[in-house]
């Protein structure tokens, strides 16, 4: 019989005898993982909570329930969490922990105490960021971009907040360095770059923009910080410093970093697809380096959110012409995905209505981005709602969306159980139509002049924050929804097996689910693609005892 | 209530024309885009869906080369037409034209006003106006008692004319942007560096001007307005000392025949015959006028062809009416004509009819306008149509005939 | 890890054994993962470096003039015990590898006495500027002061990278202090030698940011003063 | 397994002891290169450190023949290069409005002569 990690676990330090501290001190990926997911949604509902705030502020003009000064605290919460807390690490430090080792077959990550000590640095990251909440001024108010010179001047608390970015931007970075190692170290004997799952190359890109783009932003804060209690100029025209440098080195990390959110989102796209069309994915090799260009080319494209920053002209047309880029290889994943459920058996299961529901809104969502990185246009739209609707479509719609696939995918792997399908499903309509209508009216507004970070707006939007407000009720009821459902399915779900989804990838191989202590019993010699179908089923078959092949 | 900020449809600037073309261009390639990957995705979902298809049926292809050749290929095409557009309407705004050909006016955006300053006038005198939004009132309920306004901090313009915005922020402030929406441009003012934009618009009329640059507590106070006003009256305004002209140029009846491009086609203050006949020789009635305004007109065989219809609607429409068929009288808003037959050409009263109304503030004479009055000399009869806007308009010229 | 690390074996479809490498003892494992760890230290110095040359373009008369108050002959001496360091930290890697712990222990102490040598230079050429008006929130650094721009800019970068460095050499003593440590208690042995060869590898790095930092700030003035003290201006 | 690595003592040693030496002598280059000729300075200085950093990343820092972590390191410095010549090539050598603007035209109070600093940039 073997044991579960939730019966035992290596640990950091010692061997502690209770549950609790073997929780605390556990160096187990997957139990890391949970406990990231656990933090991580804890944070998600506050910032979720901050977002319906100010659209009930905004359901009118003039003041509804908080001043123009909380509301800019507000949306900085929200932007900060969101952000920083949520969806940086999010789909890596939650699935790349709990699922990547196991899809290559490896006992568990390289550093595992690196990895423990990751996941305490962003507590307290996180407990230092909402620290600020109780600091002397407030707190801050600069919205989650920090820009210079406004984040030296304001008087609310911003020192503890850069400080957690900082530690949130460590701990990232050391997690995105770990599965690098772990994904060029321990993968199974014979499975090659090209014979990984594609979630496994999500991870990988992501984990190179992680260590080489957030020390860029961390080095950024320290400065700030620098300029700020040290009085040094660099960002403050009083000493000849130049805002727009600010802007620079801030985004130089920050725009990587969007393509470090839905590079691993993409990733649970491309195992959910084939999948739920029983065929093997549509050209595997251009899914892959597709992730690799997009991280590659999304360092060089951060000056198309600088088009009316004052930058010089010229580099707003390069910048621009570079950003057209990004678009082709994520195009590529798009078609590529389509073309596997060409001639497929389609099984539209919760996961898979999911990944479909997300194409919709994120192409919408990468669309969009392509509207305002046309210079003269971003011109226009340059911090207006439009700008505000394409990210929600590209981040909630995207990579928030995926996430949600993600859960309802790999919930019978980390919990044994299965949801209602029927409640999961209802779920899901509820949060596509309430996000449709949430968000698409702001593309309107947008255009029609409405800037962003507004608390009050002029009479002429009034209609369109209102069917965003619906939108928004209808969302709420759609998330507590599918949370409520997940949350049964977990505690009183049917057995689901070990390989509900009849899946290919090793993660659905092992002998029990939830996956034991150390995961496969043997590691197995890969010498298979990663999506190998026959006729609906998987073509390579496991003797779970052995992990050798009996197909 | 519009759902469009004042001036936004006008396309008053090439950048508005320019932007707006580009945008609609993407707005098209995005739904043919959309629809190859959404169209065959859901048609794919219900054709193959599970159980329509046996196992043995499923395809095992995995590559098509000439399909990834394409599908990598058109997109990057029409990405290059999206660049080309994007940069041509970029270049327009962001190429300043001479300095000697424009007014320059310096612009300052600080937390959370504006202020412009003009060069000195041919007295010498330099125009500073600006300051803050007043915020509306709200009482303990959060309801609006009293909305906010504008106050003096519009910034005033010739049209017609290439005007350069030279913006900053005082060292020790923040970032804020000029952002005009019915232009679709907008930069950033940087403390600590000077930056530039500019336009140049035919169309006379009042345009809404937002900070879009995040800069604290009141950012969504720091409301700007942009009047384009005829340029001679811009002339007559900028070599006075007045801090700001007077009348409503948005309303006179001048203004709105502008705006609505009558005087493309006719002349006022000449016989000449442009595309349409002159409008000072023709002697209408106002409402013989809003009918040709309104239905457009074809009987006097110009080479041209027909009046279009429907050029202008509503209030404006009756102000014009009534303009044109006083005879376009001057500064006079052109809704006064309405009044004229009884208070007397100047406002000062005819006796035996109507009392002199020089000096009327705004409250008082809308509230005439709408109840009208009874009394001594006889009834004042009620003006229920006339607008809001053009009420004061009339309190403001009456204010200045005393 | 206590417990002793035995591979694993997997085998393929006709049986052949392959051994796979675990996470325990991964030697090159643990050496790409300070690698990695050192590129970001790469990309913070860059971002900083890329400040610096955002202004020295913008003021390159300014930089040159600063650049002529540091003392170049105090920097030039911590360039070459930087260089010395880095030989020894070299060496006792090499004789920990050959055998020679003693010989290997010398050697750390030798680099951690440079280190603080090189720190005490530092230390008394920040005073030398603190006594020339010139320190972070001080003198000719407040922004009344009438000093031009580009030499405030230079001298709050030049306190803040060689105070970062500095920062690093710190932890870097610290380090090697650990090192001792474990090399006393048994863990870091001829055979295990990973923590030990990844301390080198940061010795190197910080030497290496040292390499860049020394002539951008202390040598671009050119050749007019000679390692002239910090003098007003 | 463990990190054992064979070595030869003497031969490491003595490739220490030459890199050393090399070393020592570029930065004996980097003092007197002011001296001799001052035009370049910058474009010395850092070529010179560029040098430096390969010796050292080549010998003490153990690149020379590691192919993965070569390239990496590879990818990692063209992207610094990368930022370098966006920033500052494309970007700040085209500074609009540089002899408007308050940062670039001198500080407060300043008695420098401020035409030095409006020489770049500007349309
Ligand atoms: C997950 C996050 C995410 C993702 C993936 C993206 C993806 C993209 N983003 Fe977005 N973006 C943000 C998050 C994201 N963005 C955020 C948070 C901000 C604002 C930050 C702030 O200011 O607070 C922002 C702001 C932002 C701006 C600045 C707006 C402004 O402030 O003025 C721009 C401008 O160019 C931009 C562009 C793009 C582009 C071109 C893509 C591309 O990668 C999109 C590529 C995808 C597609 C194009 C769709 C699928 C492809 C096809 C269907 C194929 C065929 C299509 C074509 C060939 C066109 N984004
Ligand atoms: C991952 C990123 C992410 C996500 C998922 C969201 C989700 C949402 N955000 Fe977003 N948002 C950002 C990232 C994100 N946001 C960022 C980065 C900014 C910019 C900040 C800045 O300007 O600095 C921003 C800015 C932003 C603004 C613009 C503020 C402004 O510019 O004036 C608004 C306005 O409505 C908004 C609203 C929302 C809403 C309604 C949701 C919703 O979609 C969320 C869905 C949920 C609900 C509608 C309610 C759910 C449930 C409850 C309330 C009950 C909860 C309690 C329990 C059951 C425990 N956000
Ligand atoms: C039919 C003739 C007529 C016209 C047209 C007319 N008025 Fe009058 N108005 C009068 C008379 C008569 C009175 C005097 C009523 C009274 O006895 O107080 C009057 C009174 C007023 C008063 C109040 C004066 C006072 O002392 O109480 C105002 C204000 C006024 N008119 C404004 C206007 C304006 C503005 C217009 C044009 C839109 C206008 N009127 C058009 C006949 C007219
Ligand atoms: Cu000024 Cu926002
Ligand atoms: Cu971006």
């Amino acid at each position: 019989m073997s044991k579960t990690y939730f019966d035992e676990t290596h640990c950091a330090i010692g061997h502690p005898k209770s549950t609790f501290m073997q929780w605390m001190l556990t160096i187990d990926h997957k139990r890391i993982g949970l406990m990231y997911a656990a933090v991580m949604f804890t944070f998600f509902f506050v910032a979720v909570s901050m977002g319906f705030l100010m659209r009930l502020e905004l359901f009118a003009p003039g003041q509804q329930f908080i001043d123009g000064h909380t509301f800019n605290q507000t949306f900085t919460l929200h932007g900060v969490i969101m952000i920083f807390i949520f969806i940086v690490p999010g789909i890596p430090a939650i699935f790349g922990n709990s699922v990547m080792p196991l899809m290559i077959g490896a006992k568990d990550v390289s550093f595992p105490r690196l990895n423990w000590a990751n996941f305490w640095l962003y507590v307290a990251g996180c407990i230092v960021a909402l620290s600020s909440l109780w600091g002397p001024n407030g707190f801050a108010d600069t919205g989650w971009t920090f820009y210079a010179p406004y984040s030296l001047t304001t008087n609310t608390t911003v020192l503890p907040l850069l400080i957690a970015a900082f530690m949130l931007g460590m701990s990232s970075i050391l997690t995105g360095l770990n599965f690098i190692v772990t994904i060029h170290r321990l993968r199974a004997p014979g499975m090659t770059f090209f014979k990984m799952p594609l979630f496994v190359w999500g991870i990988y890109a992501t984990g190179w923009i992680q260590l080489l783009a957030t020390p860029v932003v961390g080095i950024t804060l320290i400065l700030a910080i620098m300029e700020k209690y040290f009085g040094i100029g660099i960002f403050d025209p009083a000493k000849g410093g130049d805002p727009v440098l600010f802007e620079h080195l801030f985004w130089i990390y920050s725009h990587p970093a969007v393509y470090l959110m839905i590079l691993p989102a993409f990733g649970v796209m491309s195992e959910i697809i084939p999948t739920f069309s029983r065929k093997e994915i549509f050209g595997y090799r251009t899914v892959a380096l597709s992730s690799a260009s997009i991280a590659g080319i999304g360092y060089l494209v951060w000056g198309h959110h600088l088009f009316t920053s004052g930058m010089a002209d010229i580099a707003k047309t390069v910048f621009s012409f570079l950003t057209f880029f990004v678009a082709i290889p994520t195009g590529i994943k798009f078609y590529d995905w389509v073309a596997t459920m060409y001639g497929a058996k389609i099984v539209l299961s919760t996961p898979m209505l999911w990944a479909l529901g997300t194409m919709i809104t994120f192409v919408i969502g990468g669309l969009t981005g392509v509207t305002i990185t046309m210079i003269g246009v971003d011109i226009h739209l340059q911090d207006t709602y439009y700008t505000v609707a394409h990210f929600h479509y590209a981040m909630l719609g995207g990579v928030v969306f995926l996430m949600f696939a993600g859960m309802h995918y790999w919930f019978p792997l980390l919990t044994g159980k299965m949801y209602n399908e029927k409640h999961a499903k209802i779920a899901f309509y509820l949060n596509f139509v309430g996000f449709n209508m949430l968000w698409f009216p702001m593309f309107i507004a947008g255009y029609l002049g409405m800037p962003r970070r507004y608390f009050d707006y002029l009479p002429e939007f009034q209609i369109y924050h209102q069917i965003s407000f619906f939108g928004a009720v209808i969302f709420i009821t759609g998330l507590i929804y599918m949370f409520v459902v997940l949350y049964k399915g977990w505690r009183h779900g049917e057995p689901s097996g070990t390989n509900p989804w009849h899946a290919t990838t090793l993660e659905w191989h092992l002998q029990s689910s939830p996956p034991p202590l150390e995961n496969h019993t043997k590691v197995p010699y890969v010498d298979f693609n990663p999506y190998e179908y026959k006729h609906g089923e998987p073509v390579v078959k496991f003797d779970y005892d052995t992990m050798k092949r009996i197909d | 209530m519009s759902n469009r900020l004042q001036g936004f449809d006008t396309m008053a600037t090439i950048s508005a024309t320019d932007v707006d073309q580009a945008f609609w261009i993407n707005f098209w390639i995005s739904i043919i885009l959309f629809l190859s990957v959404i169209g065959p995705m859901v048609y794919f979902a219900w054709k193959y869906r599970a159980d329509k298809v046996k196992d043995e049926d499923i395809s095992d292809v995995t590559h098509n080369t000439v399909l990834e050749i394409l599908w990598t290929l058109i997109p990057t095409s029409m990405l290059m037409v999206l660049f080309y557009f994007g940069y041509s309407s970029m270049k327009v705004i962001r190429t300043m034209p001479a300095e000697s050909e424009s007014i320059v006016v310096h612009v300052e955006g600080s937390k959370w006003k504006w202020r412009y300053e003009y060069p000195a006038n041919a007295n010498g005198y330099v125009h500073k106006l600006g300051g803050a939004y007043t915020k509306p009132v709200i009482d303990k309920n959060g309801k609006v008692i009293k909305e906010g306004t504008m106050g003096k901090s519009a910034l005033y313009v010739p049209a017609g004319t290439n005007i350069i915005l030279k913006m900053t922020a005082p060292v020790g402030d923040v970032l804020h942007s000029f952002f005009i929406p019915a232009f679709r441009m907008k930069e950033d003012v940087v403390p600590g560096r000077t930056t530039k934009q500019w336009f140049n618009t035919d169309k006379v009329g009042e345009y809404d001007v937002e900070c879009a640059e995040y800069c604290g507590t009141d950012h969504s106070y720091m409301y700007s307005r942009l009047v384009v006003m005829p340029k001679d009256k811009y002339e007559a305004w900028f070599n006075s000392k007045e801090d700001t002209p007077k009348g409503n140029y948005l309303t006179s009846g001048d203004a709105v025949l502008q705006r609505h491009g009558c005087k493309s086609c006719h002349a006022i203050t000449t016989d000449k015959v442009l595309v349409g006949p002159s409008l000072k020789t023709r002697r209408l009635t106002s409402e013989q006028v809003l009918n040709v305004i309104n239905h457009g007109q074809d009987k006097l065989g110009y080479a041209m062809g027909a009046m279009p219809a429907g050029m202008a609607t509503g209030a404006d429409a009756k102000a014009i009416a009534a303009y044109v068929a006083s005879g376009m009288k001057g500064n006079q808003p052109a809704s006064f004509a309405a009044c004229s037959s009884c208070h007397g050409a100047d406002g000062k009263g005819q006796s035996g009819t109507a009392p002199s109304l020089v000096s009327y503030d705004a409250t008082l004479l809308s509230h005439v306008l709408k109840h009208g009055k009874e009394g001594m000399i006889g009834t004042m009869p009620k003006f229920p149509y006339v607008s809001e806007e053009e009420a004061s308009a009339i309190a403001e010229y009456l204010q200045s005939i005393k | 890890m206590s417990h002793e690390y035995i591979p694993e074996i997997a085998t393929d479809r006709d049986g052949n054994e392959y051994e796979v490498q675990g996470w325990q003892d991964d030697f090159y494992g643990g050496k790409l993962g300070f690698w990695l760890f050192m590129f970001t230290e790469v990309m913070m110095f860059g971002a900083m470096f890329l400040a610096l040359t955002y202004y020295k373009t913008l003021h390159p008369e300014d930089f040159l003039a600063a650049s002529h108050h540091l003392n170049r002959l105090l920097g030039g001496t911590n360039t070459v015990i930087l260089l010395i360091s880095a030989l020894t930290m070299g060496l006792g890697l090499l004789k920990m590898r050959a055998g020679d712990v003693k010989g290997a222990k010398l050697m750390i102490w030798a680099t951690i006495i440079l280190a603080a040598l090189f720190l005490s230079i530092k230390g008394v050429e920040w005073r030398e500027e603190y006594e020339g008006g010139i320190f972070l929130n001080y003198g000719k650094l407040l922004p009344g002061s009438d000093f031009p721009f580009g030499e405030k800019i230079f001298y709050g970068l030049y306190f803040t990278m060689t105070g970062l460095h500095g920062v690093h050499i710190i932890i870097g003593i610290g380090l090697m202090l650990w090192l001792l440590k474990r090399i006393n208690a048994g863990k870091v042995t001829t055979d295990h030698h990973i923590f030990y060869w990844n301390i080198a590898l940061y010795w190197d790095i910080v030497h290496l940011i040292w390499v860049f930092v020394f002539p951008y700030f202390y040598m671009i003035g050119g050749g007019y003063v000679v390692g002239g003290a910090v003098h007003g201006h | 397994m463990g990190t054992k690595t064979t070595v030869n003592y003497q031969v490491e040693k003595k490739r220490y002891y030459n890199v050393l030496v090399g070393l020592l002598l570029l930065t004996t280059l980097t003092f007197v290169q002011p001296y001799v000729f001052q035009a370049g300075t910058f474009t010395a200085q850092m070529f010179i450190a560029v040098v430096k950093a390969w010796l050292i990343l080549m010998y003490y820092m153990h690149l020379k023949g590691e192919k993965l972590i070569g390239s990496m390191t590879i990818f990692a410095l063209s992207l610094v290069t990368i930022f370098f010549v966006i920033v500052i090539a494309i970007d700040v050598t085209h500074f609009q409005f540089a002899d408007e603007s308050y940062i670039t035209s001198g500080s407060l109070g300043s008695e420098m002569d401020i035409s030095a600093h409006t020489t770049h940039g500007g349309e």
